[in-house]
């Protein structure tokens, strides 16, 4: 089967959850104000958004709305988060002085006020059903083949956005292992030897090859395997280093990318697999360097681990009866969970590094799901043609191989504009948090007192946080309108605030990128359990998913008791150069 | 005369005000079920429980295993229909409510409270067990017997989450608790818990909407009277006196009738004041149970409602009168009301005549100075939580059975206007029967006093008022 | 055997130690103060004994039992009883309701045990049906007093008596826990007002920064001239 | 306005429920003094601070800062009052228009016709609220920022830093009008910013140095020992730049090396032109230090005058040890 489909729209729906996640993050992470109404403005959000969007006359039979504007999506989305911040301030007005518990009690109120209006009011978006026909921004150009116009201007903006992205996050990589610290690289250079410098070239050489020359243009020479010398040197530009050469890269490849497509018949395979096996190969750097010390006896029992995980799963696979399989995957599943706990209780490389090991032992569950698993009813079929298709649209995941000819579909559009969207706003995010401004939140945070003391009101400061948390949601709300393209009033359950704070405090409070890593590790639980789901018997299905929802809150409760600072924590933030 | 307006009534017609008066004492005491059990949980326990809601929606689904078995999954197994079941099926609900029972007091303080140790005095050991295997037996017995009656599914329910309820103390928010977590972090703890609960029992029971399975009519004084459908109670002014009709309009029956001459009426009222006020000097300087305003009170209106219907003459319905007018309620909602009474006075007495009762209220004004006192405040704690959860089962039926319809929501719809009661109440037991009422007439009288507005708006007419008072007094009215 | 002994006891609240190893002892049916200077850790020294924080090292023994960091209702068991400083009584509770409180762990307090507090504290008898919280300072004192006599303690611990009292009462209070002591129970006083406090003290504790600083009958720290040094310091 | 002394304070009164806390206490300071405020416990001046630092609101008195009502300070500004009120507005109007909508329906007449009575009310109710609170009940403003603003600073008895941030952090937060505490500097005139910010650092460096706090800069607030937390407050107070700085308690729990250093530090900003007033229970420090000394005994104010008078009045040891 071709997953990659599948793994980029659960990109899209993660990178929508990553917004709301990061509005909540900006109001408790940051500030401390608990908002268990956010919902309210993801809804407010959206049906702005939608009826900007709408055209005047209602689209479909049975679809009332007051005002349909028919204007671009960007507008849209501009005026959703205006909107949603607006409303956001004017509800902390009455409701910020409030103590923190009655605080998150009323403005859930105020949520499911906004809730009832939407049900309620039919003139205002459809009342109780569902409002239609929100046209996602350029449905109709894709999907595209290459050999247009526009075919070639989408491929220059995908290509080169992704590969600026990796070629960003190659030498954020590299930097990584530069600023890890003197003491960690000796250490990893005295039992690595020759094989950790290797690689570091390796990753070095990549790097070089993959910003195509344009570090040289800049003098961006960090990490271009030079040695120590230029990893320092990369170390003293901060945090942002690479960020021009790989911006150039990018433009390039896009550039590049799109000639080779217009011209070449088989252009846009060839490009396709060339960004695709970049971007599998920057994700295999990353996770060496995450990896850190491992050495191959770590590989192989993460790997066996990972392995386990998926057999376990195995009966489902081949039994059909549930009263035979259920039991023996829960068997088998006990069985794996056990020894993982008793090598993570006695076995000291185990013990001392848990979460890299859970991360790898993971990741090699989704491989084995992502690669071989998907040719294997092909290879029993004994049709190794088909098998070798799929593993190559697997890892080709840019293009969709499915049609006559290699094409980019309109999912794929869609995740390179969501992602950029969430990219742009945890960059400026990350600005903001780190001003002076980011300061006095989480000075609140801390104490309000203090805050006042110093002359400073942390009442608008507050109002400020609130609107900005809100108009995040808004964002979310709009961009999940232009992605569902119909709205019910249900979809803006409390729920909805449950899982933001839900992947808020997976990932790490108060750390804007670990909001993607939430919304990410959610929607693969999600994604996971709702395939699980498709082996039971249908009229259990249901109860099979609130049971997720029931593992989804065990789960919660435990990460809250062991690990109330998230997966990835809080960003340190001892300044540079602590050392 | 030219100034009275004859009014024809075969058909008074529906005093719209007065009518969303009585139903919004109807809600009040539906919220206040729940909030009782919330407000106490909150002041005493110091846990804002989302998941309270969630635990009526746990009560209300729980009584299906005694009201419809065949209904709920693996029980199925043990019936003979909807509603029968095989004698393995009645040992089991009997065993059920059995160890529902002992879990309550169990939770009080483990091996120990079921010897008694809870007990005002101190028992032996053996006699508490006994005394509490007997109880357990015995509302067993009682649970299995009157199966499939709902006040018997009442009861079943009641046990079960009184069970259930403590365990969440005990395994998350003592827990919690013992890491001295902010309140905001409690409130998200508690959010998971409702969560886990809410699709807990979605699993279990699955998303669609289930009902009871109930008879609808009783026989009230050889009269077939259905529970569920409103009943109009007519009220006539006339020139001579006043004329009250009750009538049953599936049935076309009467229920009852009187009238009274101006002069009873007059009478009535004096003699009832008379007698509050007797009640209330005869209780004055007393903070008693029955303090001087409760007495005073109860005395009033028994002393109304005995005269009344003693000296109520029969009449026929009047050709015309001066003023007429209808009220639409139910029998099931005046039992709600009854029961949010009932309930209500077993608190007030447990709260200021036991022991235990004062524990909790000192425990709620000052944790540390009970532990001073030698209070134990954990067992406090505890039997808070059993309370709370026999309290949100009960509630949680009488909720199924009025909604007519159970569904995984429903507990949630109900926690919002429950959480504007108690944090109106200043989250204070008290407060929260206040405030429970003044949400309720909110909700009901704001329906009526917007042209338009639709009933949709009765949680959000809650939150707005709950808004506009915090914006006032935001700790709240008695804070 | 004496009623209490602590025997270097050192606390504190999070990380900030606050009494550095403090030694007392109480004999039976003796009246012993506490005083010193503000911040001298005199509070914190009661809190410790009875169990709500945590005795960071030492002991602290009541009528033979060691009762180190036990908590506060198994305490109350030994026969010791505390009155603290402020919030000590339940607001929202009646005068009799804070009593029975005051002799919660008796399964049932008997008629006269009431009676005996309101022989003491008249004035409670005739408010026994008010809310604590509607009264005054010095009634509340005496509500506070009087709860933690419910029990017939044989130590009572009690924590600025004279706090918050017009000067009248205070002479007034000090006669009362006098009474007190003549009944037959001991005492261990935290007073601010050291003067009046060591007046009617058999024997005083003067704690500073933490740590014992003289140890000896009342009316001999009255006289001493380091008191005042202590309380006043030395312009240098 | 400048002989005005720096601080007047004028029968200051305050009660909690039924206790008083604060009646009737009346004294002044002047710039470049150190003014020790001493009593037994119980006395009120930890109230008497919280009032003066604005954080409660006194029930009588007035309490002037260089010959301002610290009310008159504390009143919202033409600015405040325009966002309050404007919001006020739209919050009603929003409300009038939904209302217009329910009862008439989507005329845009109707629709802006309400929304506009609604505004109406909504700018009225706002002022209307302002001017019965001001009138009626002689509200007392509680925004102690703009004393804070205004140049009068606090620290507290026991100390509040910042536990998450570090102590570099800490004296960061404290300047005023830094640019970047604007959302939109913050994204938009970065350069602006990093200069304000390159300078607010080299400050702080010196006062990291002054107090000898160099090895703890990138150290969480929250790992300080309690000495060093006290110096890292007053480390906040040197980075504000005062006129006047009120010290709850800055050597509680200090140790003695540490004791003198914070002395010194007051000493100099003393020298410098800074108005002290100070609580602190160690004596030997408060009567080396102060200029003069004011005594408060149950609420009032017992005595004042210089360390050396105090030591000998009668009554203050009297007020100490009791009748």
């Amino acid at each position: 089967m071709v997953v990659a489909d599948t793994v980029v729209s659960l990109g899209v729906f993660a990178s929508f959850y990553a917004l709301l996640a990061l509005g909540m993050n900006i109001k408790y992470g940051h500030t401390g104000l608990l908002d268990f109404g956010h919902v309210g403005f993801y809804l407010i959000g959206a049906y702005t958004a939608a009826l900007f969007v709408l055209p005047p006359e209602s689209g479909s039979p049975g679809t009332v709305y007051v005002v349909g504007l028919n204007l671009p999506w960007v507008v849209a989305a501009a005026a959703a988060m205006l909107v949603a911040g607006v409303v956001g301030a004017l509800v902390a007005l009455p409701t910020l002085r409030l103590r923190e518990d009655y605080l998150a009690i009323t403005v859930l109120g105020v949520s499911a006020i906004f809730q009832r209006v939407v049900q309620a009011e039919s003139w205002l978006v459809n009342g109780p059903d569902a409002l239609r026909g929100i046209e996602p921004p350029l449905t109709g150009r894709f999907p595209v083949g290459g050999r247009t116009v526009f075919g070639a201007i989408a491929i220059a903006l995908i290509g080169g956005a992704i590969w600026a992205v990796a070629t960003w996050a190659l030498g954020q990589a590299l930097e990584m292992d530069g600023s890890s610290g003197t003491g960690g690289t000796d250490a990893a250079r005295a039992d690595g030897s020759g094989g950790q410098e290797s690689r570091a070239t390796l990753a070095g050489r990549l790097h070089a090859v993959a910003t195509l020359g344009t570090d040289r243009l800049l003098g961006d020479r960090g990490g271009s395997g030079r040695g120590n010398r230029a990893l320092s040197a990369a170390v003293d530009r901060g945090r942002n280093g690479y960020v021009g050469s790989s911006l150039l890269a990018g433009v390039v490849a896009g550039v590049v990318g799109a000639i080779v497509t217009f011209i070449a018949p088989v252009g846009l395979l060839a490009w396709g697999t060339v960004v695709s096996v970049f971007t599998w190969l920057v994700l295999l750097v990353g996770l060496g360097r995450y990896a850190g010390g491992f050495d191959a006896i770590d590989y192989a029992v993460t790997l066996a681990l990972g392995a386990g995980y998926m057999l376990a799963l195995a009966p489902m696979f081949f039994l059909d009866s549930l009263v035979l399989w259920v039991p023996l995957t829960l068997l088998a599943f006990g069985v794996v969970i056990g020894v993982t706990l008793f090598l993570r209780a006695n076995w000291s490389r185990f013990a001392s590094r848990p979460f890299r090991y859970g991360t790898f032992v993971g990741l090699w569950f989704g491989v084995i799901w992502y690669f071989p698993l998907q040719v294997l009813s092909s290879l029993r079929a004994g049709d190794a043609m088909a098998a070798a298709t799929t593993l190559f649209n697997n890892t080709v995941w840019v293009l969709s191989l499915s049609a006559p000819e290699p094409i980019i579909g309109y999912s794929r559009f869609q995740l390179f504009l969501f992602g950029a969207i969430v990219f742009l706003s945890v960059y400026l995010l990350g600005l903001v948090v780190d001003s002076p401004f980011g300061r006095v939140l989480r000075a609140i945070r801390n104490d309000e007192r203090v805050v006042s003391s110093l002359g400073k009101d942390p009442f608008t400061y507050k109002i400020q946080s609130m609107a900005i948390g809100s108009a995040l949601a808004g964002l979310a709300g709009a961009l999940a309108a232009l992605y569902y393209q119909t709205l019910v009033f249900t979809m803006f359950a409390p729920r909805v605030t449950f899982i933001a704070l839900l992947m808020m405090f997976l990932g790490g409070v108060g750390n804007n990128r670990a909001m993607v890593v939430g919304a990410v590790l959610y929607w693969a639980f999600e994604a996971a359990t709702t395939e699980l789901a498709g082996f039971v018997p249908p009229d259990i299905r249901e109860n099979l998913q609130a049971l997720r929802f029931v593992i989804m809150g065990v789960l919660f409760l435990v990460l809250l008791y062991y690990r109330p600072e998230g997966l990835l924590g809080e960003r340190s933030r001892t300044g540079v150069g602590s050392e | 005369m030219q100034g009275k307006i004859r009014v024809r009534c075969t058909m008074p017609p529906t005093t719209a005000l007065l009518q969303a008066i009585i139903t919004g004492i109807a809600t009040g005491s539906m919220i206040a079920l729940g909030a009782i059990g919330l407000s106490m949980v909150y002041s005493i326990a110091e846990v804002p429980n989302f998941a309270h809601g969630d635990l009526l929606t746990l009560g209300a689904y729980t009584a299906l295993v005694v009201n419809k078995p065949g209904n709920v999954p693996f029980l199925e197994l043990l019936t003979t229909g909807t509603q029968a079941r095989t004698l393995t099926g009645t040992v089991v609900v009997f065993l059920i409510t059995a160890v529902g029972v002992l879990g309550a007091v169990y939770a009080l303080g483990g091996v120990d409270a079921l010897g008694g140790s809870w007990w005002p005095t101190n028992p032996p050991a053996a006699v508490g067990a006994a005394v509490h295997i007997a109880a357990a037996a015995a509302v067993g017995l009682v649970v299995a017997w009157g199966a499939p009656s709902i006040v018997v599914g009442m009861i079943f329910s009641g046990a079960v989450v009184a069970t259930l309820a403590p365990l969440q103390e005990r395994y998350v928010f003592g827990k919690f608790r013992q890491k001295n977590v902010s309140l905001a972090l409690m409130l998200v703890v508690s959010l998971a818990v409702a969560f886990v609960l809410r699709y807990g029992i979605q699993t279990v029971f699955g998303g669609t909407a289930r009902s009871y399975a109930i008879q609808p009519t009783v026989d009230v004084f050889g009269a077939s009277v259905n529970v569920a459908v409103v009943k109009f109670i007519d009220l006539y002014v006339m020139d001579g006196g006043l004329f009250l009709n009750v009538t049953d309009p599936v049935s076309d029956g009467v229920l009852f009738t009187g009238s009274w001459s101006w002069l009873v009426v007059v009478a009535i009222l004096a003699v009832s004041a008379v007698v509050g006020y007797a009640g209330y000097r005869f209780r004055r300087g007393e903070r008693a149970i029955l303090g001087p305003y409760l007495l005073g009170t109860i005395a009033g209106l028994a002393a109304f409602v005995g005269l009344s219907a003693v000296l109520a003459t029969g009449g026929s319905v009047p050709e015309s009168s001066l003023y007429a007018t209808r009220v639409r309620l139910s029998i099931l909602r005046m039992f709600i009301i009854v029961l949010a009474l009932g309930m209500m006075g077993v608190l007030h007495t447990l709260l200021r005549a036991t022991k235990l009762g004062k524990a909790m209220r000192a425990t709620s004004d000052n944790r540390e100075l009970a532990q001073i006192r030698g209070i134990d405040t954990e067992r406090v704690t505890m039997s808070v939580w059993v309370l709370a959860g026999l309290f949100a089962g009960i509630g949680g039926v009488t909720l199924g059975f009025l909604f007519g319809t159970l569904t995984i929501t429903m507990g949630f719809f109900i926690l919002l206007p429950m959480f504007a009661a108690v944090i109106l109440g200043g989250i204070t037991i008290y407060g929260a029967l206040f405030g429970s009422y003044i949400v309720g007439l909110a909700m009901e009288v704001g329906i009526f006093a917007i042209p338009g507005l639709s009933a949709t708006y009765r949680v959000p007419i809650a939150f707005v008022v709950l808004i506009l008072v915090l914006l006032v007094k935001p700790e709240g009215i008695t804070g | 055997m004496g009623i209490l002994q602590v025997s270097d006891l050192v606390t504190g609240y999070g990380e900030a130690e606050i009494v550095h190893g403090v030694d007392l002892d109480i004999e039976r049916e003796e009246m012993v103060a506490i005083i010193g200077p503000n911040g001298a850790g005199k509070s914190t020294l009661m809190r410790a004994v009875f169990g709500l924080i945590d005795c960071w090292g030492g002991s602290v023994v009541v009528a033979g039992v060691d009762v180190t960091d036990h908590r506060p209702d198994e305490i109350t068991k030994v026969g010791a009883s505390y009155v603290p400083q402020r919030n000590n009584v339940f607001p929202n509770l009646t005068v009799r309701e804070n009593l029975e409180m005051g002799a919660y762990i008796d399964d049932e307090a008997p008629e006269s045990a009431y009676e005996a507090v309101y022989e003491r504290f008249p004035i409670l008898e005739e408010r026994r049906n008010q809310k604590v919280g509607r009264m005054s300072g010095g009634q509340r004192q005496m509500v506070a007093m009087g709860a933690g006599l419910m029990i017939d303690p044989d130590l009572l611990l009690v924590d600025e008596p004279s706090a918050g009292l017009a000067p009248d009462l205070v002479d007034e209070m000090f006669e009362r826990i006098q009474r007190i002591k003549e009944g037959g129970t001991s005492i261990l006083m935290v007073e601010q007002n050291a003067r009046q406090a060591l007046r009617y003290a058999d024997r005083g504790y003067v704690l500073d920064q933490g740590e014992n600083a003289f140890e000896g009958p009342g009316e001999e720290l009255l006289e001493s001239d380091e008191i005042a040094e202590m309380y006043l310091g030395q312009a240098g | 306005m400048t002989d005005a002394p720096l601080l007047e304070v004028d029968d200051l009164r305050k009660r909690f429920g039924g206790i008083t806390a604060v009646d009737g206490a009346s004294f002044s300071l002047e710039r470049g003094t150190i003014t020790g405020l001493i009593g037994p416990n119980g006395a009120g001046k930890t109230t008497t601070f919280d009032l003066i630092s604005g954080f409660y609101r006194p029930d009588g008195g007035t309490i002037r800062f260089e010959g301002r009502d610290i009310q008159k300070i504390m009143r919202p500004t033409a600015g405040e009052k325009g966002i309050w009120s404007s919001a006020s507005a739209s919050g009603f109007g929003l409300l009038g228009a939904s209302a217009g909508r329910v009862l008439y329906g989507v005329s845009p007449a109707v629709l802006g016709g309400a929304a506009a009575l609604g505004a109406g009310a909504g700018v009225g109710i706002y002022f209307g609220q302002a001017a019965v609170n001001n009138r009626r009940s002689g509200f007392k403003h509680s925004r102690p920022f703009r004393l804070a603003r205004a140049g009068m600073v606090r620290t507290f008895q026991i100390t509040r830093e910042l536990e998450e941030m570090t102590v570099l952090e800490n004296l960061l937060l404290a300047p005023q009008h830094q640019d970047g505490e604007n959302l939109f500097n913050a994204l938009f005139r970065r350069g602006t910013v990093a200069d304000d910010e390159a300078a607010i650092r080299e400050d702080a460096a010196e006062v990291i140095d002054l107090l000898d706090l160099d090895h703890l800069r990138d150290e969480r607030a929250g790992n300080l020992s309690g000495g060093q937390r006290k110096l890292l407050e007053l480390g906040r107070v040197l980075m504000l730049e005062p006129d006047l700085v009120l010290l709850d308690e800055p050597v509680a729990g200090v140790n003695p090396a540490l004791t003198d250093r914070i002395m010194d530090a007051i000493a100099s900003m003393r020298d410098e032109g800074y108005g002290f007033c100070i609580v602190e229970h160690d004596m030997e420090v408060i009567m080396n230090l102060s200029d003069r000394i004011v005594v408060m005994s149950e609420g009032k104010k017992l005595s004042e005058g210089s360390p050396t008078d105090i030591q000998q009045d009668e009554a203050v040891l009297e007020a100490y040890l009791g009748g």
